[in-house]
Formats: C-alpha cells, structure tokens, sequence
C-alpha cells in the first residue's frame, strides 16, 4: 500500500534537486562496469536486499546505481514478524522483520512495476523455506527479473533451525533446480555463520551460480539492557552495519579467492573507502544496506566517489585502484 | 505518538480510507540548527531551517533525523521526530524530544549552526474533517509535538482548538505558549495536581466544551488518553484520530521495520507506521479491548 | 620473561589501595557460587583465556574473582604471530596474536607458579592443531589444573582451515581422548562460526564434557582504512568486545537450552549487567576478556555488583534474580 | 617510540640484561585532568594529576590511558603514552599527544576535572650508565616525550644533557621549554630548514659535543635517527638506548600483543615491548640492516 501513496511534486527550492543534478561528467575515462553472468552493470553499487524500495527514487537518482536488488520474495504470503523489528547496538543494528511477502503474484502486480520504472536492472531476491520452493517462484518470475539473487540464507524449518545455505548439499540443490528453470544470472546469497563458507560457495558455483553475494546478515539475539528481556519480537534477528565489516571482509576473501565467479560483497558498507577495502580482498560489486538508512544518498555517492578516486588516480578501473 | 508505542493497541486503531488530497513528496535536506534550547527542564527542543521541508509538511507529519556522527561515536539509525511546529515565514521546523537513549543524547548535543540531515515531510498526518465544533486535541509529554501542527492549521481556517496537554509536573507540560500564539484553548493537566487523571480530564473536557461535542478528537502520548478518545468518540459521533510509534529505519516505507501489531491475519502485514501512519482512525468500538 | 620482573613495592598513597580494600561483606546472604563438574568456584566471574595473567594481580585482588584462566597451551612452542597484533574497530578489537606458547613443561616451570600463588582455581587452557594433540597435555598438566578448558576454536592445520570446534566428529575425538586422561573438570570452549553449535555443543557434552564455554573469538579480517592493507600480520584475527554481544547471547541461548552441563558465557562482557544479560538467557557462569585491558578491575567489579545487585533485590543467588 | 613502529627495527634493538635495580609497582588510578592546552599547533599536553605514578616513575616509562567513554560508541582499548615530565612536588605528570586516530581524538576532549583512568608506571625506563661525557638524547616529533624523563634525572644528578630536538618545523618542535627548565643544552632541527636531514644533524652534534663523546645515546621517534645513533654509538663505543612502539592491550605483560618482531627464531616470542621495553638496547653493529 506504501507505494500507493499519491505525492505532490516536490517544492522548486528543494534541496535535492543540486545532488539530483550533481551527476559526474559521462565517464568515458572510468569504466565501473560489472559483468554478472550475461548481465552487465553499468557500476558494481546496488542495495541490499531488504534494504530499497522504490520508495527511496524519490529521495535519490535511482539511475546513477548498477541495479536494484527486490527485497526476498517467497512463495507463499508472509505477515512478517511482531514488533519489535529492529533495534540499534553500538555500531550495528538488528533486524527481525522477517521477511512479510505477498508471493511472487504479489511482487508482479503491488510492486514491480515500481521498480521497473526506475530505469536499472531489477534484480529479484528470492527466498524458501525448504530447498524446492525456489525453482516455481523463480519460474513465475523469470520474465521480470534482469537477474535473481538466491537468498539461501533463512531459517529452514525442516532441518532443525540451520540454514539451507549452510549445508553445501542443500545449496546444490536449490542452484541447480532454480538454473533448469531460467537462463538469467543466479546470485547465491550466502549466510556468515557456517562452518565452512568456502565449502558453500563452491557448491553454489558448481551448481550454475554466476556470482556470489557474501554475506547475509549475522544471527543475533540482542536484549534490552534493563528489562534483561529479547529486544526484538522474534527474540532472533541478524546484526548489520558496520560492525560485521571486519567478519565478512574475511569472509570475502576466503570466497573470492576459492572461487572463479565474481563475489558481491555486503556488509557494513558505508562509503566509497569501503567498498575499496572489499574490492581489495577480491569482491567485484558492492551491496549497501544499513548506510542507507540514515544516509539515503550513501550508494549514489559511493559512485560518484568511486569515479572520483579512479579519476583522481588515473586509473581506469576500480581493479586498478586496489590492485 | 504513544509512550508505550503500538503495544495494547491492537484492535483500537485502523488505517483510513485512502487519502483523497496529494501528500507531499519527501525530500531529505541539510538544516542548519537555528536554535536550541532546553524547555520545561528536560525537553530539547530545536528549530532547523529547512523550508523545502517546512513549506510543505502537513499537521502530523514527522521528520527522521540522522544522528550526527561524533568522534569515536556512531548512530547509525535515523531518529522519528515529529514536526511540532512549521514556521512558513521564516523556513524553520521545530521538534521537540526527550532524551531517552543513545540517539538523543547525541543530538541533545546539537548546537546552532550545526546541519542535520533530515529526510521529510513523511508519513500520513492528521486530517481536519468538515463539520461543527472545536477540534479537540489530547497530547501527553512528547506527544503534544505529534498534535500541534493541527492547530496551526486550524488558527489559518478559523477553527476553534481545545487542545488538552497532560504532563507529569506544571513545568514539564508542552505547548502552552504555543497554544497561546496559534489561539487555541489549552487545557494544562498535570499528575501532580491529580487533574491527569482519566476521569478528572474527562469532567474537565466536557465542561470546557459545555455540550458542544468537537468535530474530531486527535490524540497522542498515552494509552489511557486514547481509550478515553475512543469512548467520547464514539460517544460524540466523532471521528478520533491517533498517532502512533514505531521503531524505524527508513522511514519511508521499505524497510518494513515499523509494522503495527495490528494486522487482520498473520500471513498480512500490519500497516507500515511511516507511511500508513503515523496517524491511524481509532478503530470500531467493539474492537477496543 | 615478564614475570621475573622484580618490583618495588607501591607506594603507600596507592589510589588503588581503596579498591583493594573495599571488599563487600561476607555474603552469608547471598550465595554466587557455581559447580562445574568436581570444581564449586565461589562465584561465576572468571577471565577469558588470553586476556589474564599473573601481572594482573599487582592491579586487583584477584582472589575475588571465581577462578582464574590460563592463556591457551599448545603442545610445541609457539612464537605467535607477527606485528601488528592487535588492532581496535568501532566497539570491537582483533587481535592475533597466534598463541604464543612454551609447551606444557615452559607453562609449569615459568607461569604455572605464578598462577598457584593468585589463591583462586587455575583452569588451564589447552590447544591443538590435531585431535590427538589435546590428551598427552593434559596429561602432563593434570595435576597443576584445578580444570581444563579444551580450546577447540584453533585453525586445524589438518582439516583445510576448518576450526576443530567445527566439527563434532573431531569436538568428540578430543573430549574422548582428554577425558581418559584426566578426573578434573572439562571446559570445551567452542568456537562462533559454525553452522550449527547445537551440534557442536551436544558432542562436547556426550563425550564428557562439565561445562560448556561459549564461545571464542569471532573470525575477522581488519583492513587499515588509509593503506587498503591488512591490518594484523597475520590478516586474519579474532573479533572480540561489545559488538560481540549479541551474536554470542544468541549462542548461549541455543546451547544452554540444548545441553545439561553448565555454559560459561564468553563475549564482550563489561559489567555486571551485561553479565546478567548472558545469566538471562541460561549463562550459569562468565568469562571476561577485552574489558580488562580498559579497566583492569573490571571483573572484580562485576563480583561486587553481582553481590549488591542480589542484596539489593532480595536474592540469594542470581538465577533468582534473573529468574 | 618510532613513528613507523617497530617495523624495519630488526636487528636493530635487542632486549636489554636483566635490570638490577626493582622496577616500581604498577597501579590504576583515576587521575584528574589539571590542565590541558594546545602547543605547537597540533599535540595536546595533558597535566595529570596521580601522586602515586608520577612520584614513582623512572625515565622512559609509560602509563596506560583509559579512553573516557562517550555517550554512544565507545573506544574499548586503553592507549600507551610516555611519560613526558613527573612533577613529584604537585603529584602531577605530563603526556604529549598527536590526535592519530579514534582514541587519541577523544583523549583530545578531555578537559580540566574530568578524571581519567591510568595505569601504570610501565616498562623498562632508560637507564643512564656511570662514566664521563654528557647523556645524548635524540628525540623526534612526539618521540621527544619518551626521553625528557632521562633530562630530569640527569639535572637531578648533575649530569649534562644534550638534546637534540627534531621536528618539521619550528614551532612543532617539543621539548625546548623543558630543556630550559632542566639545564639540558637543546639543539633544535627542522625539516624546513634542513637541519633535520642525517648528515646535517650529524654535524651539528659532533660540532656541539666538541671531541667529548656522550656516555650513552637515548633516542626515540624515528627509524633514521635510531640508525644515526647506532652508527654514531658504536664510533665512539658507547651503549645506545632505543625506546620503541608496539599497538597494546593489556600494557603489563600478559596479553602478548605487542611482541617487538625481533625474536631469534620462529618459534620463540619476540620481547615484550610493554615489560620488556619500550626501552631496548641498540643492537649489534653487524646486525644493523
Ligand atoms: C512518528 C514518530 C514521531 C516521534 N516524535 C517524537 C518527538 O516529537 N519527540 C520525541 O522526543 N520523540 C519522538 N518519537 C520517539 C523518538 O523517535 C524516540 O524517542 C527516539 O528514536 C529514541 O532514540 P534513542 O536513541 O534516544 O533511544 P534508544 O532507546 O536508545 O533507541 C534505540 C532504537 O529504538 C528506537 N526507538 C526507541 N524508542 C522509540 C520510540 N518511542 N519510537 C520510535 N523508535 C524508538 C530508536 O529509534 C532506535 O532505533 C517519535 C517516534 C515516531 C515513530
Ligand atoms: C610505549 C609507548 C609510548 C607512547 N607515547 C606516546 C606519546 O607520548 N605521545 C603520543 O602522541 N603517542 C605515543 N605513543 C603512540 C600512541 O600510543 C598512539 O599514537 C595511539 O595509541 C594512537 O591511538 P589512536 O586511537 O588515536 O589511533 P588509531 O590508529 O585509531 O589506533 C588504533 C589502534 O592502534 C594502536 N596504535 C596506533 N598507532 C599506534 C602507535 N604508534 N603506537 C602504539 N599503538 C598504536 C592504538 O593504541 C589502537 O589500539 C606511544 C606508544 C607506545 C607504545
Ligand atoms: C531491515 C533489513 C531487512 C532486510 N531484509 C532482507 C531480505 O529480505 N533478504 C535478504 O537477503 N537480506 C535482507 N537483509 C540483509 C541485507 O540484505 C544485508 O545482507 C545486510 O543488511 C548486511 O548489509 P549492511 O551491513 O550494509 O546492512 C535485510 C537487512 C535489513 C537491515
Ligand atoms: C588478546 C587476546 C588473546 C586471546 N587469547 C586466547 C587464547 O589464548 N585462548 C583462547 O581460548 N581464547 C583467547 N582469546 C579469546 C578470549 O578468551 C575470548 O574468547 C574473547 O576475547 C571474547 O571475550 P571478550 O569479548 O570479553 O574479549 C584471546 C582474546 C584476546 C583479546
Ligand atoms: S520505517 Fe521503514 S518501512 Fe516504515
Ligand atoms: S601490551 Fe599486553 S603484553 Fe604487552
């Protein structure tokens, strides 16, 4: 219903109208392009899922970003999980919003047309349960998505509270049912707390994966410090924001280097010098989630400073400025 | 807004009909910190120039305010806060906020000249219906910040406001002088007086109406306030508007952080508290637990 | 060679002379006491391996806190790790310093003695990069332990970097083999990343474990912003501190509702609140490691307000008052 | 200290004999801030006042400072700073630092009455040797602070100091009001003008000493300085002390994080930089890089 919502223009004298047109010359000297399977990007920026909606082209030039990840899509209708669903901890926040879905029927007709309009590539996340669930959705989708990002990273309630992307198997699975149904790029989406994430990302490439994305958010339980009670209604969320940044860079590092298909890195990504620090273990793209909160502008700028310092540098790639 | 958010507010509160005007577009703006003062011995309240906002905002509306990064320090969500007052003529917003935790207590250390980063005007606000009588206004603590933009409109159309403002003490009690400023008809209660209290407001209320029931009843800050409005609504015919709370992240509308528990089946959502509120109908009467 | 240091004694006007006198009352009332196994330590506040030593005691009166606990021991000498060893991210720190270590027989003749002076139950860490290298160890050390933690979170140089403490397979062949060699209490430390620490946790149990500790450092590359390089020479350390907190209260929660023996929390503990936090959700005793490097009486604060805390509410024991 | 830490030290530095003498006790104390002003544009100097370290301090030692907490985010790791001067007549010590990072940035907000957690005296001080000729100290930049305490015991035991006192520029040069105070002979170098270059500062000390070799070189703050005093040490057969940095936790011994990379074999730990140093004696010529 959100998008629903009929808006008057906005006032001549708005702020946002200078970074609106504030966009860098055409950048025939820097290429930021990222190629994810068949589809090329036109920079290696987009959000994380979750973390957008085409709410936010109202507040930023969606078209300055390389595509925009859907929030998860499942099969079935999903109300979400009670309130609390979020709360903040030093340099980090937990989420437990729990993925409200209205199926893949309801993401064509409520909210895809939003995101078509946006003018980059769609880039639909979806979500399951149990490893069959994802090929039917991915099917009904497939025409509308530019790509789908596979987000095997949610509770799985036939195997005793571990995740899908846990288990190597299971992600063999889910990948190579989901890429006999469609020819558009897979992203595996992968969880941070598995014994062996090098395991998962090779089992997610061998399974037809074109790329990568590490990680989801980190498993938490965070309590209110005074009533000594779970803070989030779900009592369980996943912690994001800058804290988790030193836990996935390792973690981008041990995939990129293990694997041959680009790896998306996520995780506590707030500026341009951030994304560098991935690019420098090995990461091709970026997703920002939790920056874009208080900073709404935060992906936009990261482009434009990460065509800033390629320029600056006199490189031509992003490649050439951590290489 | 409620002191205890949306919780035992299930079934009192639902979405309206959809809005028949255009809402204004949010922007998110750079605004310098004109001024900042404490009032009533534990309230900040500071006044931001952001006229693209201020110009547009309708009475109800609220503000996110990104928490200023210090040294060695983070924030990293941005805060609701309600717009309390618009001044048109000079660009300025006022908020008005309590320091509760982290996030306040950084920008408690706001000082003039500093730029916050807003994003607004957001959410739904408070609609005005046609009709007689006065619009009855209840706000408690903080809450008041959530109701005044009504008055302002209302000083602008010529409606009489009987605003009722709850607090704990005399000195801690919101928005008397700006009752005085926009014509409205306040109505202090305070805990220590006893005249807070639900029956005591209740004889007070009708008295100062003297039979002459409002048009609307808008109401924020408390639970207790807002089953009273429901009753005298419901009572009176009238329509009984409420703001409520939620923890937020975007803002916006597509974070989904900020469901209200008051969802008709569990494989639907609430309605988002920034987008589909903050302000929602008080529900059907029958539903009030 | 630190401890050979010889000192003058402090001087009279000793600000911390207060401190160290301000012992609380004797606690007839309230009763903190917890039992591992054959060991009851007077109260559930201990250090985490690595974050104490003797020295410690010039600064506190270590004799307040429950027990004390050894920095890890390997098997070999170790040197550890290069510079840098540690460095601080917002509401965490990462250190590797790589365990040095001078083998059983360097722990005996050079700490061990300054250990049994400190007057509380030294429980002695011990490491491996093999399952089988845990036994002989403590064999060697039975008789100076009060008990043992089995630190099980090393890199396991056998297994393709995958942590022992990943796999309960290896947890079971470890406690198994540890368990043979010795009557005193057993603390298996678990290490955070794993897919499922239910698992993990379960093995260590029926293998023979006391006691549960959950759960070491969080695996963490930390670049240096301004260089884009890593920030620890030996790239990877452990992520340890506050931002912590709430990843590892979801591991106490999943492992004290899934095990019987008693699960010593271990994470970004500062005060006794936080203490409580981890009680709250079935810790039974806590460990507390970066917090003494800021505040070196920290744990000894922990004890007293852990006593007022009870006093204060009437409590004789602190389930009661997180009960 | 060196400005690149330890690194490209090895060889360089070894650990000192066993000491003969007792080290004094550490201890933690909450020290209150007596003063804190800016000098030469950039360091922060900080008057502490803790009778029980500053009266028990040797020369060369460091305390541990608490980084104060914030409301919000805060810095979790205490951070090594040398002790500049001990006024044993008020109780007070003194630290010099730059604003470098998170930590240092905070320490900077510290005002006058705040108290401030410290610990310490800690380390391994310099130790100045019986025998003829002035003591050279050789400091650069903050660097200078690690040796101004071997200044004060010098002045107390009547013996010359010459110290040679680098910096970028002029007036970003510590120590010179101290060497006044002290008696000890400053000789200021600058990389503006030159004088800070190697060979220049070479020069200028062999001018200043004038045929009469120091009995001992202290020196602190830069890898090429350390280089020079090592060279200029074994010319005229005199030990050289070098005080290094090393990131710390713990500051007393027990965390092993800041072994100095300067072991002999791989499965041996370097020395401790925080008990075994910061001070350390130059290493061997021939193990000079
Ligand atoms: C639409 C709206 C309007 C509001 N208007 C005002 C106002 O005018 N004046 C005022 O003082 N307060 C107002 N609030 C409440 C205000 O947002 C919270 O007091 C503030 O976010 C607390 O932040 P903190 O960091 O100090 O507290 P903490 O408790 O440390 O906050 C932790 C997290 O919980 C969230 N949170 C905590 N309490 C609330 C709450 N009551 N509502 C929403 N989120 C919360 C914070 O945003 C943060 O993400 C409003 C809230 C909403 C939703
Ligand atoms: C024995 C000793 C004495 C020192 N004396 C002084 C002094 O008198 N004046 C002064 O300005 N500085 C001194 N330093 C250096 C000072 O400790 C660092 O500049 C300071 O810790 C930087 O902290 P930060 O948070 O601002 O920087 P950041 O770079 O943000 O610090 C990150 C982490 O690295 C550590 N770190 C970074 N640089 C250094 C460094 N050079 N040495 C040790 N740890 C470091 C910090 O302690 C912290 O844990 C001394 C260091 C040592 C070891
Ligand atoms: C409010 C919120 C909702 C999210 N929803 C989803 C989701 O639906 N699907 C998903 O794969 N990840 C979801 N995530 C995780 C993010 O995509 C991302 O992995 C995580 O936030 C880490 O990035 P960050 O540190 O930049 O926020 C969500 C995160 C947040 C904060
Ligand atoms: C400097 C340092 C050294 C450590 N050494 C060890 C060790 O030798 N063995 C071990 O099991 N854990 C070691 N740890 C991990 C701690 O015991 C503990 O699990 C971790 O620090 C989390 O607790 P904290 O957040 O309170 O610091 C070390 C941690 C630090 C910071
Ligand atoms: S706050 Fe994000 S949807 Fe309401
Ligand atoms: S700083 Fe802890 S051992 Fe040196």
């Amino acid at each position: 219903m959100s998008l629903a919502t009929r808006l008057s223009p906005p006032a001549l004298d708005d702020s946002r109208g200078a970074f609106f047109d504030a966009r860098p010359p055409a950048s025939g000297d820097v290429d930021l392009s990222v190629t994810i399977g068949s589809l090329t990007l036109a920079n290696p920026v987009m959000p994380a899922s979750g973390c957008f909606g085409p709410e936010l082209g109202r507040l930023i030039p969606v078209d300055e970003i390389g595509a925009t990840v859907t929030k998860t899509v499942f099969a079935g209708s999903r109300g979400g999980n009670p309130a609390h669903r979020l709360t903040e901890i030093p340099a980090g926040m937990v989420n437990s919003v729990g993925i409200p879905s209205k199926g893949p029927r309801g993401y064509l007709s409520d909210l895809h047309p939003a995101y078509a309009e946006l003018g980059v590539p769609v880039i639909i996340s979806v979500g399951g349960h149990r490893p069959d669930e994802y090929a039917p959705i991915v099917a009904e989708l497939d025409a509308a998505g530019a790509a789908f990002e596979i987000n095997v990273s949610c509770p799985n309630l036939d195997r005793n509270g571990v995740d899908i992307g846990a288990d190597p198997d299971a992600i063999t699975q889910v990948v190579e049912s989901v890429r006999a149904v469609t020819d558009k790029p897979l992203i595996v989406k992968l969880p941070p707390m598995v014994s062996s994430i090098v395991d998962c990302a090779r089992a997610a490439e061998s399974a037809g994966a074109d790329a990568l994305c590490v990680s989801n958010s980190v498993p938490a339980l965070p309590l209110d410090s005074v009533t000594l009670r779970p803070a989030l209604g779900n009592v369980i969320g996943g912690l994001t924001g800058p804290s988790m940044r030193p836990i996935i860079l390792r973690l981008v590092w041990l995939t990129s280097t293990s694997v041959q298909v680009p790896v998306i890195a996520c995780g506590g990504i707030e500026t341009a010098n951030d994304a560098l620090e991935y690019f420098s273990v090995g990461a091709r793209a970026v997703q920002v989630g939790t920056a874009s909160f208080s900073r709404p502008y935060a992906m936009v700028d990261i482009v434009r400073e990460l065509t800033q310092r390629c320029r600056a540098a006199g490189a031509t790639t992003v490649a050439q400025l951590v290489g | 807004m409620s002191s205890t958010g949306t919780a035992g507010l299930e079934g009192l509160v639902r979405v309206r009909p959809p809005e028949t005007g255009l809402r204004p577009e949010p922007t998110w703006d750079e605004a310098e910190v004109v001024a900042h003062e404490v009032i009533g011995g534990r309230y900040h309240r500071l006044v931001l120039h952001s006229p693209s906002i201020a110009a547009r905002a309708d009475a109800g509306q609220f503000v996110m305010i990104t928490v200023p990064s210090a040294p060695g320090e983070r924030v990293l969500l941005p805060r609701p806060m309600a717009i309390h007052r618009r001044r048109v003529a000079t660009g300025d917003l006022e908020v008005i906020f309590n320091i509760v935790g982290r996030g306040t207590d950084v920008l408690a250390r706001a000082v003039e000249g500093d730029a916050l980063l807003l994003t607004g005007p957001l959410g739904r606000g408070f609609e005005v219906p046609d009709g007689d009588g006065p619009v009855l206004l209840i706000g408690r603590g903080i809450g008041v910040c959530a109701v005044m933009g009504v008055a302002e409109d209302a000083q602008a159309q010529g409606v009489p406001v009987l605003a009722a403002l709850s607090g704990r003490t005399r000195d801690t009690v919101i928005g008397e002088a700006d009752c005085d400023e926009l014509g409205a008809e306040p109505v202090i209660v305070t805990d220590e007086d006893g005249s807070s209290a639900i029956e005591a407001l209740e004889t007070i209320l009708r008295t100062r109406l003297d039979g002459t029931p409002p048009r609307v009843v808008m109401v924020c800050g408390s639970g207790r306030l807002t089953r009273l409005a429901v009753a005298l609504g419901r009572e009176w015919n009238v329509p009984v508007q409420v703001s409520l709370e939620a923890h937020m992240a975007c803002g916006v509308g597509y974070c989904h952080g900020c469901a209200a528990p008051i969802a008709a089946r569990d494989d639907v959502e609430g309605p988002l508290v920034c987008v589909d509120g903050p302000v929602f109908d008080a529900g059907d009467f029958d539903e009030v637990a």
